[in-house]
């Protein structure tokens, strides 16, 4: 794994910077990899970074454990019960293709400023494709096993803790997966619609300013975040694998 | 200390080192309030002060009176900057001096529904020529300055202020601004309508501080807020472009933004209500909206607050 | 052909059921109506051609399926696992070693740990797979994954137990020792079980009576009791009445579907 | 049949209540228009823009890209995440760019693509395509991943060609999460278009929210909101009528 | 004990192959060197105790899995697919009806559409599932799944065939049937079969020679030839060296590891 994100980040580093240097791009379009490194620096010297990462990873790790619970238990009942979920998708839906700046003032209204509203929008965005994940996990998951949870009269905690949280764990793992990368725009989407610190924050600063550097820097911090919950994600799935993969 | 929120239009940066000032030097405090600054886009600035969810705005003066136009309960409290700041930028060496020599070019504006779209559109007008002559692209905030400066559009109509980035990215540009021949506001002080009748004393404190803030810096401290802003406020913002913006508050922002010959009789803040008026009836005329509003009922004069 | 037993001894009381399926190919009767009383502590086995219904009876009995008409009694008061299952595939959870899949039914009935493992434990060695207790299924062979399978249906005790076909993959020796230790426990507990089967000689061997089904539609053909002595062991295998019933069902299993014997 | 018809009133009836609470908001509990228009506002505004069919061209060139965009996104989420799970050794390179890549907030770089990519249709479907990827990329991933090994012998017994193998084994097994992938892509291809339109452009319903929303005509912005959220239903309908066709294999527990 | 053949006609050459398995739960040795030598055309029967490596050594031959060591010669000089497999549990594609599924190996080996569905008809018909063409897997009983898998080996004809317990899951009438149109395939196409089995009637009536496999370590105990006329039928079943050779191979069985006989 150590030699995977090595091997990840040397190649990113090299296509960038032979992007740069072959295309001779300017930096007000993409600066070099040593020039968003010197920003970053010179950011963590002056502008308070470590804190601004801080506030950002809270609201991501809050907002992401809430959307994952919520996102795994929503997909329990809707699997079990196809009309909740058909009752219950319109709502879905609206919540994830409402254009999330059209609805930030209402968010605000109700949740107030503070972090609350990004935590509830990043949780939003983490729900979808985990209750997907689980839904399709369970739905399509080896019928045997539904017979057994039936003949041995389990509750419905005893089943979804022995037996559909197992079968659908590779199908969950890939629906945290994709949030992950989804969590990392509401966190931005969230620190637009209102704030005072984050890497959002600091982002949105860099792009009233024009400066791509700074730009670049925050996406590249963002990215690292998601890529460190990514191989957390990857870690259970590997430790898992023999114990969970199908025979 | 009242505790207040203001949201102020785009990010944090030196232009609003008055305000951060301000708030160092414990100009709000001695007022008894304790300010929080967040950032938004204008529009979301005025719904957020419409609904309650803060408690003063910083936005733009063209987005309150499309706001007031539409209904939205806001009043403007201090007319804070007393020209507008949208410009017309090109490259120095585009050739481009000024509206009449955009026959045939390609001009990039935020919206069609921006300020920006309405300058470009007057400014043509007055140099005999319609968008019929240009080829217009819309291009957001974050994109408009580099498509600028990639060329692929030949001139943008956006903020004064730009002119300073691309200066110190070393971009030498030609400015035209849009308030010689077209009236408005850069960023101005507002509140919610209710706010205003029902705790007048607080917005009057606040608009105090604001004008306090203000004189500050004119009296001869640049500098320091300079200093203040880039510092704690706006870190992200290169510290070697000090000189520059010294340049820009000492012979634009001071002399000609933040006071003009009103302010010089009413003070800081003040009123400009036929200005207003003008902006607002120019705006209905171009169609950005559907019938002016009356200046006086969303411009409040900072001296009248609370009498 | 029925039996009449008093009421407190009937355990399973079938009327008149039947299934069918409607799938896209056509309309499949899977089981005409049948009827039998079982009473409690009986052990039944069941032969007939392949897919004539034996499967879909017991899934019938477990509740697992509902029928398309009749009705099954079960006289199970209070009891919260009335049924154990063999299923024909050995659906063992592929995530938890052997003995968890054997303890399973205990750890999720509240058994403590200590007293689970003693259980699962017995079980597997009685099964033979002394030393696999730490396997995951997919590390064991066919027969291997069947015989855990039966070792968890046995683990909670239930007082039904269903079988389908759960010696088919193991061989001989196995199977005997196994056919055994079946009766043993059968008889120390009183069990009521239902044994699907392909071998006539072991569905002869282990039952009370043997249910003779026909094919497609599926039908009971016959129930034959059989009279042979208990205990069984070596001996039965001796009895020529055993013989002549083991060379009786395999002639209803020869003879064409509907003709009576 | 029965079921989809069921599921027709379910929608409905959902969609009655969302209906309710919407017009709770506004009318008994008098959320402001500039906050939250009424229904009735908002339908009437929608009828106008209707009626002069400049909706038309709007929803017409959203949805142009949002298929556009979709379709590029499957095929290429698909044909990497299965060069990948046949070639581990490739994964150890691939894996890392394409999570930075991917986990690289697309809202933050959309102006970017701007400048990159130009104004024209091409840095939409750039942004489109870069949101739809990854969710299918990662379902098809896990789909290619879980085949039952036996499978694999069955593939491997009858020495079967790569495509042979693809087409007839892989690619079926995989479906079920390739469509959880699938759902996710279709909802993030309509943020992405609304995305795209909102960074630069004249036409489209991203266009049309932002200029409703700087010029406060909220009940339009909402209508145009509504449009995007029907795209929305009416994507995931059509994924899962498809779904159950080629899934019906699968005897999918139903309630 | 090994048989001397002409280099010709030799179809499987196994020597000292050994196969073992690493786990979590200990290392498994699933096969002890093995070596025999099969001729072209040979039918053989394995049997031995459930979990003796029996599927771990046609494994090992179809290519499926690498052995621990030793060496397997196939002399299939030029042949796409040598080696028809029946798994010891059907391994059906669950989204391909019953028809596609037979027809499958014809399918991906370019044969005519029209050409395959002669084939796969006729091999459905075969096997007693005429009538459930159209039907997914999971709409068939076992039995019927397993027949299925079975006339798919048999679809495109492969020149070894190596079957897992294939007929575990079926009734004896049914078994008989499908024993009798084995051997009449094998005797008309020439094919080398490897057949595993419990049922020690079946391995007698069936092979040339029977293997019988020692459980742990899974070892070959002996190889018995078959010395019974072909072509085999009802009167086999009747002949004393019939009986004499099953009985023989149920004591090999019952004998415990290691004995010689
Ligand atoms: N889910 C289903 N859908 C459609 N038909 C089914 C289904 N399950 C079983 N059948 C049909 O019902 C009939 C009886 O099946 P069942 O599994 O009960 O047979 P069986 O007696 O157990 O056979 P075997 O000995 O082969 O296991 C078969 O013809 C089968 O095709
Ligand atoms: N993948 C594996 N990992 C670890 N051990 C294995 C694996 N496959 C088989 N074994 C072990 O190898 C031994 C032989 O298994 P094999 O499947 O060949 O037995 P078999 O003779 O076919 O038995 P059966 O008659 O029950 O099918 C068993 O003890 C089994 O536990
Ligand atoms: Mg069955
Ligand atoms: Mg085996």
């Amino acid at each position: 794994m150590i030699l995977r994100g090595i091997a990840g980040l040397i190649a990113t580093l090299v296509l960038w910077t032979a992007i740069v240097f072959i295309f001779q791009v300017p930096s007000y379009l993409l600066p070099g990899p040593m020039e968003v490194l010197n920003r970053l620096v010179f950011l963590f010297e002056n502008a308070k970074l470590l804190r601004h990462i801080g506030v950002t990873l809270t609201e991501i790790v809050a907002g992401f454990v809430l959307g994952t619970v919520i996102g795994i238990l929503a997909g329990v009942v809707f699997a079990r019960l196809p009309r909740v979920e058909r009752f219950a998708t319109p709502l879905i839906l609206l919540l994830q293709t409402a254009p999330k700046i059209a609805i930030a003032p209402l968010l605000l209204l109700w949740l107030g400023i503070g972090p609350t509203p990004k935590i509830v929008l990043i949780a939003i965005v983490t729900f979808f494709p985990v209750m997907s994940g689980m839904v399709t996990g369970l739905r399509y998951g080896e019928g045997s096993f539904r017979d057994l949870a039936a003949v041995l009269k389990l509750s419905p905690w005893q089943s979804f803790w022995h037996i559909e949280l197992p079968s659908a764990l590779p199908a969950v793992l890939a629906g945290m997966a994709v949030a992950t990368t989804l969590a990392m725009t509401a966190a931005v989407i969230g620190e637009l619609m209102g704030a005072n610190e984050g890497i959002g924050y600091l982002l949105s600063s860099g792009q009233e300013n024009s400066d791509t550097a700074v730009v670049i820097g925050m996406v590249l911090l963002l990215s690292m975040i998601g890529w460190a919950f990514y191989e957390i994600i990857e870690l259970i799935r590997r430790r898992s694998l023999g114990r969970f993969q199908l025979s | 200390a009242d505790k207040i929120v203001m949201q102020i239009d785009g990010a944090a940066a030196p232009f609003y080192a008055p305000l951060y000032a301000g708030v160092e030097n414990g100009i709000f405090e001695k007022n008894g309030i304790e300010v929080e600054f967040i950032y938004a886009a204008a529009a979301d600035i005025l719904t957020n002060i419409a609904a309650g969810n803060v408690d003063f705005g910083f936005p733009n003066g063209d987005a309150v009176v499309a706001a007031a136009a539409n209904g939205l309960p806001v009043k403007v409290v201090h007319t804070t900057y007393q020209r507008g700041i949208g410009a017309l930028l090109a490259k120095a060496d585009s050739g481009i001096t000024g509206y009449k020599d955009l026959k045939g070019k390609k001009i990039a504006v935020t919206s069609l529904a921006s300020p920006n779209y309405l300058q470009l559109q007057v400014g043509l007008k007055l140099a005999g020529l319609s968008l019929d002559d240009v080829s217009v692209e819309v291009v957001q905030t974050g994109a408009i300055v580099q498509s600028l400066q990639a060329g692929q559009v030949d001139a943008i109509v956006f903020s004064e202020l730009r002119k300073y980035n691309l200066e110190a990215d070393g971009t030498k540009v030609t400015m035209v601004l849009s308030n010689d021949f077209l009236p408005s506001f850069g960023n101005v002080v507002v509140t919610n309508a209710a706010k205003l009748s029902e705790n007048p004393d607080l917005v009057k404190r606040f608009t105090t501080a604001v004008t306090q803030s203000y004189e500050w810096v004119i009296d001869g401290h640049v500098n320091e807020a300079l200093d203040i802003a880039l510092d704690k406020y706006a870190p992200t913002w290169p510290k070697d472009q000090k000189g520059i913006l010294t340049t820009a508050f000492e012979q634009t922002f001071v002399p000609t933004v933040w006071q003009s010959p009103l302010t010089k009789e009413k003070g800081l803040g003040a009123a400009d209500v036929a200005g207003w008026q003008k902006n607002a009836d120019i705006l209905a005329e171009y169609k950005v909206i559907d019938d002016a509003p009356k200046a006086e009922d969303f411009v409040v004069d900072p001296s009248t607050i609370g009498q | 052909m029925e039996f009449l037993v008093s009421q407190s001894e009937r355990m399973i009381d079938i009327a008149g059921v039947h299934k069918t399926f409607v799938a896209d190919h056509g309309t499949v009767t899977a089981l005409e109506p049948v009827s039998i009383t079982i009473k409690e502590g009986e052990f039944i086995s069941i032969v007939g051609p392949s897919g004539c219904g034996k499967s879909t009876l017991l899934r019938l009995i477990s509740g697992l399926d509902q029928a398309s008409g009749g009705s099954i009694k079960l006289d199970v008061s209070g009891r919260k696992r009335p049924v154990g299952f063999v299923f024909q595939e050995p659906v063992l959870l592929p995530w938890k070693t052997i003995i968890d899949n054997v303890r399973f039914p205990l750890d999720t009935s509240g058994i403590s740990r200590g007293q689970g493992d003693k259980t699962a434990l017995d079980l597997i060695k009685m099964v033979g797979l002394a030393g696999f207790e730490k396997a995951l299924p997919r590390q064991l062979s066919g027969g291997m994954r069947q015989r855990a399978a039966i070792a968890r249906a046995l683990s909670d005790d239930p007082p039904i137990l269903l079988m389908d076909e759960p010696f088919s993959a193991v061989d001989l020796l196995t199977r005997d020792n196994l056919n055994d230790e079946l009766l043993r426990i059968w008889q120390s507990t009183g069990k009521t079980i239902l044994l699907v089967t392909h071998s006539v000689e072991e569905a002869a061997y282990l039952a009370d009576r043997v249910m003779v089904m026909t094919a497609r539609p599926g039908k009971l053909k016959c129930v034959h009791n059989v009279e042979l002595l208990r205990p069984r062991g070596e001996e039965t295998k001796l009895d020529p009445a055993y013989h002549a019933l083991v060379a009786q069902l395999r002639r209803d299993l020869r003879t064409p579907a509907g003709e009576a014997h | 049949m029965s079921g989809r018809f069921s599921a027709a009133i379910d929608y409905t009836l959902a969609l009655a209540v969302l209906l309710f609470a919407w017009w709770l908001a506004t009318g008994p509990m008098g959320l402001p228009t500039y906050l939250l228009p009424s229904p009735l506002r908002t339908w009437n505004a929608l009828v106008t823009i209707a009626l002069t069919g400049e909706l038309w061209r709007h929803l017409g060139f959203t949805l142009q890209n949002i298929v556009l965009g979709l379709i590029l996104g499957c095929i290429a989420g698909i044909a990497i995440a299965y060069v990948m799970t046949r070639f581990p050794k490739l994964a150890v390179w691939l894996d890392g760019p394409l999570v930075i890549l991917q986990t690289a907030p697309k809202i933050a770089l959309a102006p970017l693509f701007i400048v990159w990519f130009g104004f024209g249709v091409l840095s939409k479907i750039v942004l489109i395509f870069s949101l739809v990827f990854f969710p299918v990329f990662v379902g098809a991933v896990a789909g290619f991943r879980a085949l039952d090994p036996k499978m694999k012998d069955l593939s491997k017994l009858l020495g079967l060609s790569s495509i042979q193998r693809f087409r007839q084994i892989e690619l079926p097994a995989a479906m079920p999460e390739i469509f959880v992938g699938l759902k996710i892509g279709a909802v993030q291809a309509l943020v992405g278009a609304v995305l795209a339109e909102w960074m630069s452009g004249k036409v489209g319903l991203g266009y049309l929210m932002t200029f409703a929303s700087a010029t406060y005509k909220t009940p339009l912005l909402f209508a145009a909101v509504l449009m995007t959220v029907v795209l929305g239903l009416l994507l995931h309908v059509a994924l899962t009528i498809l779904e159950r066709r080629l899934l019906s294999w699968k005897g999918a527990a139903r309630g």
